[in-house]
């Protein structure tokens, strides 16, 4: 093999991941030197960065796919436009949860510079083209968000936790990792593109390739939290401070769905109709399970992370059609769901005050008299969620269901379809809940502006993508076309 | 010599025993962790036999990672369960239940 | 004027000023509110107007818009009417003034929001009845459920919660269902979502059969039909009187404009197929629900009951066909708009006053409410289908057309002369005949201008339809002829 | 049978023999060191397989530090050893079926998918495991290298942010402080104004 | 004046007066309603008779107004039809429902609801009017259906009267039941002919003569039997034939012109009217026929007993109405339609006199209508008396009054008649002459000769003083009209003697009393004989019969004393006399003798009580039932409830799942990879 030098040229597709490595290593040093504790500083370069990092994705969402580093990172529209998102939606979580983090003295430069690693880990996630850089992106911000979960340090709650998910995480992990083991012994590559063609080219083992594909796909199971690999989620999401739900919840999914993407839509291409039945199950189970579970829910957080682990199911319906219609549909569902999830969990952080969280279901009693406005919001949000046009939540449905329906799983929708009447039961709840209830205790709303816009904003975005789901759409299906 | 079965069939039965471990281990968080490493110790036997067998050397590689992140999620891990047992007093597997339903 | 966007003016001006009245909404006080509504409803009915006058009369779609919405997936902003669609847009743009006038001194909470959640509706379900492409229609259909649900939800009566979930629930389980539908016949029809499309496209029997029941489960739930009727009383007792009428006049004809435009269309062999088990069901809404009625002790449950049991005429109409069963259901439906809509507001206005829906609570209002008495007498008289109203006009059609199939079905359906009376003119003895009951009904007031207004608009519509409904049917007759031209023919490839 | 052979059956069986122990012993001391020993006998394993390096950073990596650690983290947290054993065995019957279950379909399959597999033959004599690892560390595998670096870092980060406090009562000094302290800092006149009578007002709104 | 003109003038004059004494009678008063409705009216019976003269000059019309619906192949339109039959209609319904108006001046006087009242009288005559000169099935259930509301409206007049709005009730279902029938009949029509109208119908009626159908199993029913017994079920309900008849003795709650007007003349002969209408039809239906004639013969019959035991002045009046009815449908049965006509006719003019008498009673004794409280009137209120008297001369069928020849000729068409149950109806008339004779004079000799059994108080005006006043407050002062309604009915004490009433009440009872005398005298030869019916009405072979028997009047009545009817008749009136003037204390002995019987009629037969059980209750039990048991509890409680309950308590068990102990979910994780590791060894088989 050649030593030879690599050229810059060679770095320039990974601009973003540099950048951003660079500026959050450079914000960890800064911090350590600032005279004020209260990092608003580090707040604000902290979104600074992510911003020029998404700006960098941006300029090259366009460009034809390049590999690099020996062909173990990829930049291609899909890695592009979902880096872009990625990063928005972690600035997103971090201007919505300021005011919470600074009541509860957590907005220090531990935090912000983990979620900035974790956004990195993520990125290489999405670029990955090769196992070892996908495993190594997934730990980095697996690790981070281990730690963002356990940062409320005095919290009983929070650390209990990080815990459950940090020995679930690695024993996914290691399940993964045993999976991809299994499939390098099988293929004898550890690069996707390569294993592809081995499997392709039929020289793999298949017996051995269909043997490490389960593990891989539980692992992948895992981190999207599709049923029976799920039951970190409620306890994660419920105990974690709300900002670090948010950072779990929303931007891992997109960057998850890019890892499957990756694995078996690119990898495993020629093992389709083995997953695309593991994926049948797995879905089944996630639907039915967060579903018919979030209805006995009293606690918000638990109920939207059961809501979470349904909406998983519906994902992996776009991505068990197995062609690039679904694949588009999974990316407008993942994306619309990671708007949904900020606004969601956003209006718990809009509502909370220091040494309240408004995390029961009961706390939204009567918003609509308190705040007409914020209440129309979270309407729009449950509805969305419960994919009732005119919203995203109901395209997105309406696209996974088209492709797994055109794939052949009319039962599978069918099922799908009763399943999602019952979660509209609990979305329907909370609209009661701040409609037709009066309000018991004092709501406050959070005076700051930010969080306002950033929740109003999703909660329109969701709204707007109802009404207006062409670009979002076209955009996710020129990704996939001339990503896979 | 050793054929590439036996390697697996070892990886398999550790991977098997550190699975029960920690899903039979009501007891203590720290063997938990300990099962954590055994699994991927399981793992990296599997590359290094397959390494072997297909005689490319990318399998160590990987072996060589996995030994560095498994280095810093038990750093992280232990971490955490001090933080934990600062809050708990204990470290005791069945203390962890507040989190359910 | 506006030749060509006439129907995005139907559809988008009441939700304009639905966004409006919630914009400048203030509970304290509600005056500009209610004025800017009012304006807005009567705008809404107004720009309806040309759609009557300039109507050729033809079967094909008229004032038709096309643009394109989600070109990926051939889903398409294509607006169109024809002789079933055009009329109930009309009806439902009137009943949006009336629910307006009558909300007027009665409502005061939250009157903004109250307004808005109407207004919108009123464009949403326009939108329903103009709506040529499937995904189009399915947005306005299930967008129309969010406001009904929070009218019912918040102005409802004391077990509103447990009527507006079922309500919502039991519709979105039949439209999701109609969704997976449309999905299926947009890869049959590889890819597109125009419902004229999926008339064109022959399916397999099974395949039918299959959308058939999908879509039944849509549709038979809003008409709604027996077995699956239990929501509607529930959601009539708890609902505001504008709830009501809205629910009665309007969301019910959904249902019914459903079947016409898409089961029957679109699987007309399934439909031919299941007919003897819709009319069966038709049969069971109209006798047990007849009997049911009977017994009611509240007479907005009462009148719900009658309702399903006069959309049991509808259906029936519709799966004998006869050209006189279509004509008549279609009557049947406009008709039942307003009377169920008079009927209603009656009820509401005497719930004003003593707030009490429940007929023991009254008796004898005919002596201090003779005006109002007089009203509902006659609005009671329609309901019972006397000839010269409207009421008689659907009934008398579907009787006549189902004779020509089977005696036994006529028989049966005519019984509804008997029902239809009883239960009506019971209600009339027991709340407005009889000696003074008791110190409410003594002191009541007689129908105050606003009201009559309503009133009286509803009583002359009533009474046209009735002396006159050639008006109606000469705009009906091209569409529902190729309509049943359309179910003739066997759709299997 | 060749040597090499029966030296594997020999570690294969400390292996799976401590790594019983290892999550069956009753003190989690001697579970760690039981680990040791697993790892030991794993790296001679990989000594078997021409995997040297590895073999050798498996037992410096681990042995030497994160065994430590673990030992170190065991003594630090007083654990009280009593309740650590109860309901071990409670569950035993279906997690031990589902265990058996899995060793056989895994064990299993491996003896029959791999079996037959080409023994391969020694690497010639001039090669060096570790050379050839360098060789492609720093090239290949540069940006895996620089990523591993960075979960290093958030380890590093992590661990300190979770287990560092900063305890109010112990007293410290701050070279940086000191040095950058001023005189008006030590020393702050303080402008009195001269006494005079106020006129007391009567107190308002004091109502109780 | 063309005829379209006239026809159209006579139908719609009534409905303009109607609109101006209801919405404008409140305000401008009683004087504007009543001479409103009385001047349209009396129009509208000017329009009729010219109509009449040119009629009779040979002149008919069949026409329509304007199309009322149209679909493919068939059209529905209003439209008149003028001939014969309906113009004698016309006269007879204009000039009673004229008397009637001009009678309700002083009936009413004293009536808060005055207006109201003169409003719907009016609406009356126009409905009546649409449903006689209609020319197809659809104009004719419109005005069936509108007499019968303005029926509902009428008997419960005084709406806080509880027994009236039960009557009016009451007799609105029981039409419904009728109308029930009458609908599928013309729905059948519709079906078969593809058109409404009159005129293709009987044209190709015949067609279907050998038709017949089969509802159950393969039983061939005939076409037209089916169809004509479906219509007559309709007639069956409007002219209140067993076993619909119940609800006509409850409608006297209504004031008694409307007695007269609807419950006698007019509106009750609809049915009559209508199967002469039909008569083409009920040609070709012998099996219908007889029907109609036991249907006819027992009404007719048997509802002259209760007549017997009835107290109530106007309960007698409508029973012997009843049994009237029975007559002209017998005539019906016996295919003699002109003379059901001409009976319907002569009928109308002297049962009005007889509820019009009844009801100068009722006002000169402050509305007491129990036969027990009168007696010995006939020195006080001779016109009243004198008119009665003729009424029931009449009615009980003593030549040469009215009565006599159209009762005389429905017997001989009985005999003449060869439709199957003929012989029955002959005897059952035969009977009913007796009863009918018996009952009318009980009721003349019960009120006017005898005893005064009318108690004597001092009486102030002041009632009808207030029930001025309060005129010029209308109908519109609820207040005024509650009091009023209350004190409903007057039962203030009379003072001193009864005595005349007022001209406006005298004056129609011998407007009316007169063709009770002539009437049959002068008609009977044209309107059966001289073929004025012909064209409009089917001819039959009964006709031909009497036809030829016929030598006129005269000779009919020299011809009456050779034959056993007018002897029974004579008898009958003997024994009134006998029991109630020469023994009044015999019919007590009687009673008392035949007290089971007697029972047995004060109850009617226990037709209402049967009703009300069986029918009434029974929907009732049955509407309970299935909304306690389907919707409730079956479809709500099981089926919708029980979902969800299902759901939810599923989702308690699933959540429980949710241990929170890490190796649950260790173990969950394990399984899921286990189970997809068997699922691919046993299922897929892959390894």
């Amino acid at each position: 093999m050649n030593t030879a030098t690599f050229s810059l040229a060679t770095l320039a597709p990974a601009r973003p991941e540099i950048a951003l490595l660079v500026l959050a290593s450079a914000l960890l040093v800064i911090d350590a030197f600032l005279k004020r504790r209260d990092g608003v500083v580090t707040y604000w370069l902290t979104l600074a960065t992510l911003v020029l990092c998404a700006l960098l994705c941006v300029v090259t969402v366009r460009h034809q796919p390049v590999t690099t580093f020996g062909g173990m990172f990829i930049s291609d529209p899909l890695s592009q436009v979902v880096k872009t998102i990625m990063l928005l939606t972690v600035a997103g979580t971090i201007v919505l949860s300021r005011s919470y983090l600074e009541t509860r003295r957590m907005l220090t430069g531990e935090f912000l510079c983990l979620a900035l690693f974790g956004a990195v880990g993520m990125m290489v996630m999405i670029s990955a083209n090769h196992f070892l850089t996908l495993y190594l992106g997934l730990e980095l911000m697996a690790l981070s968000q281990y730690a963002m979960v356990a940062l409320e340090r005095d919290s009983a709650k929070a650390t209990e936790a990080s815990m459950k998910y940090f020995v679930l995480g690695a024993l996914s992990s290691g399940l993964l990792l045993y999976g991809l083991s299994v499939l390098y012994g099988a293929t004898g590559s550890l690069e996707l593109t390569r294993v592809a063609a081995s499997i392709e080219g039929g020289n793999a083992n298949g017996t051995l390739a269909a043997f490490g594909l389960v593990f891989v796909v539980a692992g992948i199971a895992f981190k999207l939290g599709a049923a029976p690999f799920h039951m970190w989620i409620p306890d994660v999401y419920h105990g974690a401070a709300t900002p670090a739900t948010i950072i779990i919840g929303a931007a891992p999914k997109l960057a998850a769905f890019v890892f499957v993407m990756r694995l078996l839509a690119n990898g495993l291409q020629g093992m389709t109709g083995d997953w695309q039945q593991m994926l049948v199950f797995l879905a089944l189970a996630s639907m039915a399970v967060g579903n018919i579970v979030a209805i006995a829910q009293g606690n918000l957080k638990r109920m939207l992370a059961y809501s979470t682990i349904a909406h998983m199911g519906y994902l992996l319906l776009g991505i068990l059609a197995g062609n690039g219609a679904g694949y588009s549909a999974s990316l407008f569902y993942v994306i619309a769901y990671a708007i949904m999830t900020l606004g969601s969990f956003g209006m718990i952080l809009l509502l909370s005050r220091a040494g309240f969280e408004a995390d029961t279901l009961e706390d939204f009693k009567g918003l609509n008299q308190k705040s007409k406005w914020y209440a129309f919001m979270m309407l729009i949000l449950m509805f969305s969620l419960a994919g009732i046009p005119p919203t995203a939540g109901f395209f997105a449905k309406l696209l996974v269901l088209q492709a797994a329906l055109d794939a052949g799983y009319t039962w599978l929708v069918v099922v799908a379809v009763l399943l999602s009447v019952i979660g509209a039961f609990y979305y329907l709840r909370v609209v009661k809940l701040m409609y037709f209830d009066a309000p018991t205790g004092e709501i406050t709303i959070e005076r700051r502006m930010g969080t306002r816009w950033v929740l109003s904003g999703s909660a329109l975005a969701t709204l707007f993508f109802g009404i207006a789901p062409a670009p979002l759409l076209n955009l996710c299906l020129s990704a996939i076309s001339r990503s896979m | 010599m050793i054929p590439l079965n036996h390697y697996l069939f070892l990886s398999a039965v550790l991977f098997a025993v550190s699975v029960i471990g920690i899903f039979m281990n009501r007891k203590n968080l720290i063997v938990l962790l300990m099962a954590i490493e055994l699994m991927l110790l399981a793992v990296n036997m599997n590359f290094i036999a397959f390494s072997r067998d297909l005689n490319d050397i990318s399998g160590q590689v990987f072996v060589f990672f996995i030994l560095t992140v498994a280095a810093a999620e038990s750093a992280i891990g232990l971490a955490i369960l001090v933080a934990l047992f600062r809050n708990l007093r204990s470290i005791h597997v069945d203390d962890l239940d507040t989190l359910k339903g | 004027m506006f030749s060509g966007i006439n129907l995005s003016l139907a559809i988008w001006v009441p939700i304009a000023f639905g966004i409006a009245v919630l914009a400048i909404g203030d509970d304290r006080n509600p005056r500009p509110a209610r004025w800017t509504a009012l304006v807005g409803s009567i705008l809404g009915f107004l720009v309806c107007i040309p759609l009557w006058t300039g109507f050729q009369q033809t079967a094909d779609m008229q004032f038709v818009e096309l643009a394109p919405w989600i070109s990926r997936f051939n889903v398409s902003y294509h607006l169109g009417v024809d002789g079933i669609s055009m009329p109930l847009m009309l009806l439902n743009s009137l009943m949006t003034v009336l629910v307006v006038i009558a909300h007027w001194e009665v409502v005061r909470d939250k009157v903004s929001q109250y307004l808005a959640a109407f207004l919108i509706m009123s464009g949403l379900i326009n939108g329903v009845f103009a709506s040529l492409d499937a995904i189009l229609f399915y947005t306005f259909f299930e967008a129309m459920l969010i406001p009904m649900f929070l009218i019912i939800g918040i102005w409802g009566g004391p077990n509103r919660v447990y009527a507006a979930v079922k309500f919502f629930l039991y519709t979105l389980l039949g439209s999701l269902l109609m969704l997976a539908a449309f999905i299926y016949l947009f890869n049959a029809t590889n890819g597109s979502f125009e419902i004229l499309d999926f008339h064109r496209v022959p399916l397999s029997m099974t395949a039918q059969i299959l959308i058939f029941i999908a879509m039944f489960m849509s549709f038979a739930v809003k008409v709604p039909m027996w077995p699956v009727h239990t929501w509607l009383p529930d959601a009539h007792v708890e609902a505001p009187t504008g709830g009501s009428v809205i629910l009665a006049a309007i969301t019910l004809k959904i249902g019914g404009y459903g079947f016409l435009r898409f089961n029957m269309p679109i699987a007309p062999d399934a439909s031919a197929y299941l007919s003897t088990f819709m009319v069966t069901l038709s049969l069971i809404a109209i006798v047990y629900i007849g009997l049911v009625a009977l017994v009611q002790g509240d007479m907005k449950k009462l009148i719900a009951y009658s309702s399903i049991s006069h959309m049991g005429f509808v259906t029936l109409g519709f799966f004998i066909f006869t050209y006189d069963g279509l004509l008549g259901g279609m009557l049947q439906m406009i008709s039942h708009g307003f009377v169920s809509a008079a009927l209603f507001l009656c009820v509401g206005v005497l719930y004003d006053r003593v707030h009490s829906r429940q007929i023991a609570d009254y008796g004898g209002i005919a002596n201090t409410m003779p005006v109002f008495a007089a009203f509902f007498v006659f609005f009671a008289m329609a309901n019972s289908g006397l000839p010269g109203t409207s009421g008689f006009v659907g009934e008398f059609l579907v009787i006549m057309g189902t004779m020509k199939v089977s005696f036994w079905w006529t028989l049966l359906a005519a019984t509804t002369l008997i029902w239809g009376a009883a239960y009506t003119l019971w209600m009339v003895k027991r709340v407005v005949y009889g000696p003074v009951a008791n110190e409410h009904v003594a002191h009541l007031k007689d129908v105050s201008p606003r009201e009559l207004a309503f009133l009286v608009i509803l009583a002359v519509a009533v009474l046209w339809l009735g002396l006159y409904p050639k008006a109606l049917s000469d705009i009906m007759n091209p569409t529902l002829q190729e309509l049943l031209r359309q179910v003739g023919q066997s759709k299997i490839a | 049978m060749d040597f090499s052979l029966l030296l594997f059956y020999f570690f294969g069986a400390v292996l799976i023999a401590s790594s019983l122990l290892v999550i069956t012993v009753r003190n989690p001391v001697h579970a760690a060191l039981f680990l040791v020993l697993a790892f030991v006998s794993a790296s001679g394993l990989w000594l078997l397989a021409y995997a040297e390096f590895l073999a050798i950073t498996l037992v410096l990596v681990y042995v030497g530090a994160v065994m430590v650690l673990f030992l170190f983290v065991v003594m630090m947290l007083d654990i009280n050893l009593e309740r650590l054993r109860e309901g071990f065995w409670r569950n035993l019957p279906l997690a031990g079926a589902v265990g058996v279950l899995m060793v056989i379909e895994m064990a299993g399959l491996f003896w029959r998918a791999a079996a037959g597999g080409t023994v391969p033959n020694a690497p010639p004599p001039d090669y060096s495991n570790s050379k050839a690892l360098g060789a492609v560390l720093y090239t290949d595998y540069v940006y895996p290298f620089e990523l591993a670096a960075v979960v290093l870092l958030v380890a590093i980060v992590a661990a300190i942010a979770l287990t560092l406090r900063h305890r109010k009562e112990t007293k410290y000094q701050d070279p940086a402080t000191q040095l950058s302290v001023r005189a008006k800092d030590r020393l702050k006149i303080v402008k009195l104004p001269s006494e005079t009578q106020v006129p007391v007002e009567p107190p308002q709104g004091s109502a109780p | 004046m063309d005829l379209f003109t006239l026809s159209c003038i006579a139908a719609f004059a009534p409905l303009v007066g109607a609109v101006l004494a209801g919405f404008l009678g409140w305000k401008l008063g009683r004087a504007f309603a009543h001479w409103s409705t009385i001047l349209s009216v009396a129009i509208s019976f000017a329009a009729s008779v010219a109509c009449f003269l040119q009629v009779k000059n040979g002149a008919s019309m069949d026409q329509s107004v304007y199309t009322w619906l149209q679909g493919e192949g068939w059209r529905l339109q209003v439209g008149f039809l003028v001939d014969r039959l309906t113009v004698t209609m016309m006269c007879v319904v204009t000039f009673v429902s004229l008397m009637v108006h001009i009678y309700t001046i002083g009936y009413m006087a004293d009536d808060p609801g005055y207006q109201r009242f003169f409003s719907y009288i009016s609406l009356f005559t126009f409905s009546m009017m649409m449903l006689v000169m209609a020319n197809n099935f659809l104009q004719l259930f419109f005005g069936w259906e509108a007499v019968g509301l303005v029926s509902y409206l009428l008997i419960g007049f005084w709406y806080t009267r509880p027994t009236a709005i039960y009557a009016n009730l009451k007799a609105f279902l029981v039409n419904r039941v009728g109308d029930f029938g009458f609908l599928l009949g013309i729905a059948i029509i519709f079906a078969l002919f593809g058109t409404l109208d009159y005129g293709p119908v009987f044209q190709n009626a015949p067609r279907f003569v050998e038709a017949s159908v089969t509802f159950i199993g393969d039983w061939p029913w005939h076409l037209m039997t089916v169809v004509c017994v479906l219509l007559f079920v309709g007639a069956m309900g409007k002219s209140a034939q067993f076993p619909l008849h119940v609800w006509l003795p409850d409608s006297m709650e209504g004031p008694t012109p409307i007695s007269a007007l609807i419950h006698a003349a007019t509106m009750v002969t609809a049915g009559i009217f209508m199967v002469a209408r039909m008569s083409p039809l009920y040609q070709l239906s012998p099996a219908a026929l007889s029907f109609v004639t036991i249907i006819g013969a027992i009404t007719m019959f048997f509802m002259a007993l209760i007549a017997l035991v009835q107290y109530d002045i106007k309960r007698v009046v409508a029973y012997s109405t009843l049994s009237q009815l029975g007559y002209m449908t017998v005539a019906l049965g016996a295919a003699a339609y002109p003379v059901a006509i001409f009976h319907l006719m002569t009928h109308a003019f002297f049962k009005a006199v007889l509820f019009l008498g009844a009801g100068s009673v009722i006002i000169a004794l402050h509305h007491e209508q129990d036969m027990r409280k009168m007696g010995g009137l006939a020195k006080y209120m001779p016109i009243t008396y004198a008119t009665v008297l003729i009424g029931a001369l009449a009615n009980a069928g003593i030549p040469p009054f009215a009565g006599f020849f159209s009762k005389d000729s429905i017997i001989e068409a009985l005999q003449a008649s060869t439709i199957p149950g003929h012989e029955l109806a002959y005897i059952l008339a035969l009977g009913g002459v007796f009863v009918g004779a018996l009952y009318s004079f009980r009721l003349v000799f019960y009120a006017f000769h005898g005893e005064e059994r009318f108690e004597l108080h001092a009486h102030g005006h002041d009632d009808h003083a207030h029930g001025h006043e309060d005129a010029a407050h209308g109908v519109g002062s609820g207040v005024e009209k509650k009091k009023h309604a209350v004190e409903e009915p007057h039962h203030e004490p009379m003072h001193g003697k009864p005595h005349e009433t007022p001209w406006v009440v005298t004056v129609p009872l011998i407007l009316l009393a007169i063709p009770s005398v002539f009437a049959g005298w002068l008609f009977i030869e044209p309107m059966l004989y001289g073929g004025w019916f012909d064209g409009s009405i089917a001819p039959s072979q009964t006709m031909e019969k009497l036809r030829e028997e016929f030598q006129g009047p005269v000779a009919m009545m020299a011809h009456a004393f050779t034959g056993v009817p007018l002897y029974l008749a004579l008898a009958g009136v003997a024994v009134a006399f006998f029991l109630y003037i020469v023994r009044p204390d015999l019919p007590a002995v009687v009673r008392a003798r035949l007290s089971p019987l007697v029972t047995v009629l004060e109850n009617k037969y226990y037709f209402d009580d049967f009703n009300d059980w069986f029918f009434a209750g029974g929907a009732r039990r049955l509407g309970t039932g299935l909304w306690a048991w389907g919707d409730k509890t079956i479809i709500d409680g099981i089926m919708v409830n029980g979902t969800a309950r299902l759901i939810g308590w599923f989702s308690g068990v699933a959540r429980r799942m949710q241990t929170g102990f890490i190796y649950h979910y260790a173990f969950g994780m394990i399984f899921g990879v286990v189970a997809l590791l068997s699922f691919f060894w046993l299922y897929l088989g892959r390894f």
